[in-house]
């Protein structure tokens, strides 16, 4: 019965009865997932999947290329950000009820200090996985040809974590808020230290800009809270958001993951991809239809996966959504058995002894604790700028894909780790016994100390040595290996010392117990 | 300008001066005056961030008269985070807030120690140790009109000016 | 926390020990040249007259015009401080045994230092050297001991080189337990025994045994001084001489242990 | 059958997940206050008599239990554990179901004040360790009070003399004992008292990170703090001049009063100081608050070994015999400039001229009737290089080479250098009976005259010498 002969009656109930099919049709846009061209459309045609490609290389699904860990910070954010905005429903960021409000999460809101804790340890973890997956992407050399802004997006977003992490825990407004957030705004503030040098802070005060901008007067107080507030809650993660898009974007215009160029799928793949549903017939895959696709190689490809690439459903999505259950457990057990810290509430007259900042920063104010506009902001600056440069400066484009390019970046990589444990080690302990400048020339004037401290000795160091590495090699990308696998190595010692060598009046113990108790 | 700007064609011959197009110079105003507006708008979103009025106490305030304060006496005010001193030659006030990053200095026998880098200071304030960068300013102390002393903790003096009753 | 390098650690040890032996020269030789007997009677009797009397009493029997001073210690407790009676003779700070007059080095040394805690001034540049032996010479007159008695051999004390180790403070510390020290100068050495209250010197007054935390020893705090006092015993107090009941190195355990105490050994 | 890697990662990962999933959820459905109330649930059915009781027994509902008192600003949860405190049945059950101890919530209903009020601790916590707080690592600024200190609380809202009338025994002793051992004499509080301690406006709500923990032997907590700085200062604080001879019983009534020493006021209208008793404004109750701690009895000089000086007895009959009151109200006035002895005028110590009167008054209540035999000292020509030799014998043994003082008092500050130089002369002639300073004159060491108005013009030049 045609459609038009039908009575109205009939009509409706038909389309009640159909109404599964037609709803379930309409939303998932896609018919049995039978033939590749389905499995390819419901890739293409969905919101969320369509951020990947219908089709993934078999480089990607290896665990042992990327682990994951861009993955890994993904989720981890968005776990941070669902808790966080839990939280943001009994959070409130006035002086007066900040802390007692972070105390009835803890204890009186159901779930409440699991779900602080998810978003506390989800926001570290983020900087932990950030920092592998920067050295995954490094190591692979991951950057080069086409891909250099989106490794300076990259560092952008590095950045961005860093300081979200920093604005998160100034809220609960405890001892070691409070603390941050005068040492975080002096950090700030230290650019005052040139600009007085210069005896231009009349007229150009930017460090003074730049601390009344984040308290909101001169010492932390009731118009700072807000602030911190604002920047965590709405500022950053926005901001954040968008770089995020566009560094995904450009991971698809960039054609994917970096894979090897000479690159054959080896037996272990099998196990990381689906099997092959349809058991016999003529063709071997489920190829219903003549579609063209674009093939990069020289040689038409018949019959034959175009550039060992399989299907994106189901292999990556069932990647995926591993993974994501993979680190929402790790998140979720790691919460459950660790509070996220919650010290007294602040008091701006007793200063904590020893005032630690969460251990990644420890790093930083070990080189703070040799001048604050060096340490804090100049050397900081110039880490970020030089790694950003790296995709500018090292271009050979042999090597994409593989970790370390070849021997000679493993020997180079791991010369330049040994080099760089001696050498800071041996620098540190300098300083610890004979103390700087300072101690020996009480009247030394102060700008001696910010050019030559430590912090900047060590910096020409490793610029020094990776430049050395260049010329001896002959290849930037060695030079790069070698000055990042520094890097990562002077972050881990600092980050070390100023965990578990630094007591008190930030004097050296060689353990917690030997700190005097006061 | 020929005046019949509506249809006349440009007369390719009549050489005419190389200036702006009255098209082009309406493109180029737009542009001009659209930026200088959003750039306006701009500061204006700074200026707003920029607060015009501190909820801090006044950082000049009265401690107490000058009987309270006989030669020989040490004072940690607590809560003006500033040490009051007085000895033969007079009264003197020193800020206990770390010219490095500004945590609170505790005293020591030789002198003040700051907890959160390491800095050291000498009785005077002069750093002896760590990053601070300047010595701990020393506050101008005077006498209210009503008989109070007065430490003013924006005003810093040169080191070893003490006020003598 | 300043640690020094390995060479600077050679450098300083060389050192001390190169002053510690010109300190014990001159030590030793100091004591040998000996102080000339006279000294006139007549300018040792102004001296005294002048500067003594007021507290030692014009028949040198300690009831001059200044009479009793009340000391109130640290720990709460109230002392009765008298000046010395020379007409008994019997002394405390002597570097001879026990039950012996003083040598003149004994004496000079108290009026040069004069005592800490009990109100007895230095004369080290009020005086000159003459008068001091002037007025050492003039007490001796207010005893007939003096006259009748030959002076005895002083002590000689050689600090070992163990002493101090963490063996001889235990020994020193066992010793204190068995012979009893507590009892007046208490378990931790805060002068506070069980017996503390009831003792009396040879005088009938009351008084305190030494508090070890307290710091300052009237005689001396380095360890030869200790040594001389264990060995010496302080007469006229109830502090007995160990001479003969503690052999030489079990007293020089018992130093190393009063060190501890005092917090000078760690 | 698969031997797909991520299908089997990502079961495992949602099983682990699952797992402890559940496993938080049945945490977080079984706190730890939640067996209290089980245990208090049956405890209360078995004690309930009658059959309304049991009814209600039953009807008990497990849930938090929270006190929100806006005016305090509090939310104390205790009662979630100590559900019992208000039901009288619960009289005899052991903590934390006791009913709380005699009728105090009569008068003062959890409604209106809560817990926290009197009892300090973290309301806002739903454990044990942390409402406590005593141990260090609980990161709260006001552990729990004892029981032994309770008391202290009682101070924000009623008088002392309400309290003495209602049994508040520990805290009232506490400030008797405050009064009469002379803190005053060092620490300031509500404006008046000397300057050598610290003030102690507010101690009573100072938080623990205030205090020095570096020598406490026993808990961390400022009670146990106060009770042991109370029985030895000097092992607290390395440097501190406090002489206090208290012993085990007065240090717990003492503590309970300075805990007492709040600088949060209640609001208004819980306040019951109904009438504020007159202070005992008598010369001998001043004496005993503000100079007993130093001049104790006020007969007998000592050298003190902590002040390293000489304490002077000001009621001794042999000063007031030549010491007019006019001399000492300007001495306690004034002070001595570079001793220990405070400045107690109104803008100083902030006594009022009225009580400086009465405590002269006192002090000088034994002056005997003989006046001393005059000395004309104007009559001598003062030959001050004499002097200065004579004072070299004579008196820097005692007094120092520039006046300084330690056994003899100071000489050099302005209140003796600006006496009446009769009264030093005579001071010098007879000396101090009942005190160190000998008689320097004719029934004494036997200095002329003459020799004595020299030392005196030369004790007079003494303030000009640098210290």
């Amino acid at each position: 019965m045609s459609e038009s002969t039908q009575t109205g009656i009939n009509k409706f109930v038909g389309n009640l009865i159909g109404i599964k099919d037609s709803f379930l049709g309409s939303f998932l846009r896609s018919r049995s997932l039978l033939s590749d061209r389905s499995k390819a459309a419901v890739m293409v045609n969905n919101f969320f999947l369509h951020v990947q490609g219908a089709k993934t290389h078999i480089n990607t699904l290896r665990p042992t290329y990327t682990f994951g860990m861009g993955l890994i910070s993904l989720y981890l954010f968005f776990f941070a950000v669902i808790s966080g905005v839990l939280l943001m429903i009994y959070y409130s960021p006035s002086l007066e009820n900040a802390y007692d409000s972070v105390k009835d999460i803890t204890n009186v809101v159901f779930g409440g200090n699991l779900i602080r804790n998810i978003h506390k340890w989800a926001g570290e973890g983020m900087i932990v996985f950030v920092m592998f997956h920067m050295a995954r992407v490094f190591f692979t050399s991951s950057y080069k040809k086409g891909r250099e802004f989106n490794w300076v997006v990259g560092i952008v977003l590095l950045v961005l974590t860093f300081i979200l992490n920093f604005s998160g825990y100034l809220l609960p407004w405890d001892q070691l808020a409070y603390w941050a957030m005068v040492i975080g705004a002096n950090i700030a503030g230290s650019p005052a230290e040139i600009t007085d040098i210069l005896g231009i802070t009349k007229y150009f005060d930017f460090g003074g800009l730049q601390k009344e901008l984040f308290l909101g007067g001169t010492v932390p107080g009731k118009a700072t809270l807000p602030r911190v507030h604002f920047f965590h809650v709405m500022f950053l993660p926005i901001i954040l958001v968008i770089f995020l898009g566009v560094h995904f974007w450009r991971v698809r215009k960039d054609g994917g993951l970096t894979k090897p160029d000479e690159f054959g799928p080896a037996p272990v793949d099998e196990k990381f991809l689906a099997l092959p549903e349809k058991k016999g017939g003529i063709f071997p895959t489920n190829k219903t239809y003549g579609l063209m696709e674009l093939a990069h190689g020289k040689t038409p490809a018949v019959d034959k996966d175009i550039e060992n690439t399989v299907l994106s459903w189901p292999n990556l999505v069932w990647a995926e959504f591993a993974v994501l259950m993979l680190t929402f457990a790790g998140v979720f057990v790691y919460s459950m058995y660790i509070n996220a810290p919650l010290k007294e509430l602040a008091n701006p007259l007793i200063p904590e002894n020893p005032a630690k900042a969460p251990w990644y920063f420890l790093g930083l104010q070990e080189l703070v604790s040799y001048s604050a506009f060096m340490g804090g902001i100049a050397l900081p600056t110039l880490a970020l700028i030089g790694l950003g440069l790296i995709p500018y400066l090292d271009r050979e484009p042999q090597h994409v894909g593989l970790w370390f390019s070849n021997k000679q970046g493993k020997s180079v990589a791991l010369q330049s780790f040994i080099v760089a444990i001696a050498a800071l080690v041996g620098l540190l302990a300098f300083v610890v016994n004979f103390g700087w400048l300072r101690t020996w020339f009480t009247d030394i004037p102060q700008v001696a100390i910010i050019l030559v401290n430590p912090g900047t000795l060590w910096v020409g160091f490793v610029m020094a040595w990776s430049l050395f590495i260049i010329k001896k090699t002959d290849s930037t990308r060695m030079g790069a290996i070698a000055l990042f696998t520094m890097f990562l190595v002077s972050f881990v010692i600092l980050t070390y010392v100023g965990t578990e060598l630094r007591g008190p009046n930030w004097d050296f113990y060689w353990s917690k117990s030997q700190w005097p108790v006061h | 300008m020929n005046n019949n700007a509506c249809c006349a064609h440009k007369d390719p011959h009549k050489k005419e001066p190389e200036g702006v197009s009255r098209r082009d110079f309406l493109g180029l105003a737009g542009i001009g005056v659209a930026i200088a507006a959003s750039f306006t708008a701009i500061a204006g979103i700074f200026r707003m961030t920029k607060a015009t009025v501190h909820y801090e106490e006044s950082r000049k305030f009265k401690i107490g008269m000058p009987a309270e304060f006989p030669v020989g006496t040490i004072k940690k005010l607590d809560d003006k985070k500033v040490f009051v001193f007085a000895d033969t030659e007079g009264l003197y006030a020193i800020s206990c807030i770390c010219t490095h990053l500004g945590c609170i200095v505790s005293p020591t026998e030789w002198g003040f120690q700051c907890p959160c880098h390491g800095s050291k200071y000498n009785k005077d304030g002069k750093v002896i140790g760590g990053p601070a960068p300047r010595p701990l300013p020393w506050l101008e102390v005077s006498l209210h009109e009503d008989g109070n002393l007065v430490v003013d903790a924006a005003k810093e003096v040169k080191k070893g000016t003490k006020f003598t009753v | 926390m300043e640690g020094f390098s390995d060479k600077g650690i050679v450098r300083t040890i060389a050192g001390t020990c190169v002053i510690f032996l010109l300190l014990f020269l001159a030590v030793t030789f100091h004591k040998t040249d000996a102080y000339g007997e006279d000294g006139s009677p007549a300018l040792g009797k102004k001296v005294y007259e002048e500067r003594c009397m007021i507290c030692h009493g014009a028949s040198g029997d300690g009831k001059g015009l200044v009479g009793v001073i009340k000391r109130s210690e640290k720990s709460g407790r109230v002392l009765d401080v008298r000046p010395r009676d020379f007409t008994t003779g019997v002394f405390r700070f002597r570097s001879t045994p026990t039950g012996c007059l003083p040598a003149d080095e004994d004496l000079m040394r108290l009026v040069d230092g004069g005592i800490t805690k009990s109100f007895m001034p230095p004369h080290k540049d009020e005086l000159s050297l003459d008068e001091k032996k002037a007025v050492v010479a003039y007490i001796k007159i207010f005893s007939e001991r003096w006259k009748e008695e030959e002076p005895c051999k002083a002590i000689s004390a050689a600090k070992p080189k163990w002493l101090g180790s963490k063996a001889s403070v235990e020994k020193g510390q066992k010793i204190y337990k068995d012979m009893k020290c507590w009892e007046c100068h208490g378990d931790d050495g805060k002068g506070k025994g069980p017996k503390s209250n009831e003792l009396k010197d040879d005088w009938g007054n009351q008084i305190l045994p030494f508090n070890f935390t307290a710091g300052s020893l009237k005689r001396g705090a380095n360890p030869e001084d200790v040594y001389i006092t264990f060995t010496a015993g302080l007469d006229g107090t109830g502090m007995p001489s160990y001479e003969d009941s503690l052999n030489e190195e079990d007293r020089w355990h018992l130093v190393s242990y009063t060190l501890k105490l005092m917090g000078v050994v760690k | 059958m698969h031997r797909r890697f991520y299908l089997k990662l990502l079961l495992v990962s949602s099983i682990a997940l699952l797992a402890f999933a559940l496993l938080a959820a049945y945490k977080e459905i079984n706190p730890e206050w939640k067996h209290y109330q089980n245990n208090y649930k049956e405890l209360f059915m078995k004690n309930a008599k009658d059959e309304a009781m049991k009814e209600k027994a039953k009807a008990f509902k497990v849930e938090v239990q929270q006190l929100y008192i806006e005016k305090l600003n509090r939310a104390d949860r205790c009662v979630s554990c100590h559900i019992g405190v208000e039901n009288p049945m619960m009289a005899k059950a052991e903590a934390p179901y006791k009913k709380h101890s005699g009728d105090y919530l009569g008068k003062h209903p959890l409604s209106r004040f809560g817990c926290t009020a009197c009892h300090q601790g973290q309301g806002r916590a739903t454990n044990k360790e942390e409402a406590h707080a005593l141990e260090h690592d609980t990161h709260w600024e006001y552990p729990i009070v004892p029981l032994k200190h309770i008391q202290s609380s009682c101070a924000q809202c009623h008088d002392y003399a309400m309290l003495e009338k209602n049994g508040a025994d520990k805290v009232v002793r506490g400030r008797k004992l405050f009064l009469e051992k002379g803190c005053l004499g060092c620490h300031k509080v509500d404006g008046a008292g000397g300057i050598l301690g610290k003030a102690l406006d507010g101690i009573g709500t100072q938080p623990r990170a205030y205090f020095p923990m570096r020598y406490i032997q026993g808990e961390r907590t400022q009670s146990a703090w106060h009770k042991e700085h109370f029985l030895d200062p000097r092992a607290i604080v390395p440097e501190s001049e406090m002489k206090a001879s208290i012993n085990d019983e007065e240090a717990d009534f003492l503590a309970t009063y300075i805990l007492a020493l709040k600088s949060t006021e209640m609001p208004r209208e819980y306040r019951r100081i109904r009438q504020t008793e007159t202070p005992d404004m008598s010369g001998e109750a001043l004496y005993k608050k503000y100079c007993i701690g130093c001049h104790t009895t006020g007969r007998e000089s000592y050298f003190d070994e902590i002040f390293n000086r000489t304490i002077p007895s000001i009621m001794n009959p042999a000063l007031l015999k030549s010491a007019d009151n006019q001399y000492l109200k300007k001495i306690v006035s004034e002070g001595r400039e570079g001793t220990q002895m405070t400045s107690w005028k109104p803008t100083a110590a902030g006594l009022t001229e009225q009580e400086i009167d009465m405590i002269v008054e006192y002090i000088s209540k034994d002056r005997p009737a003989a006046k001393p035999e005059p000395f004309d000292v104007a009559k001598f020509r003062a030959d001050v290089k004499r002097g200065g030799e004579l004072f070299n014998i004579r008196c820097a043994l005692c007094h120092g080479k520039k006046g300084e003082g330690e056994l003899g008092i100071n000489l050099k500050n302005p209140v003796v250098q600006s006496a009446d130089p009769e009264f030093l002369a005579v001071t010098v002639r007879d000396g101090r009976a009942g005190t160190p300073m000998p008689p320097f004159g004719k029934d004494g060491v036997g200095l002329k005259e003459q020799e004595i108005a020299d030392i005196v013009s030369y004790v007079k030049t003494l303030s000009q010498k640098k210290l």
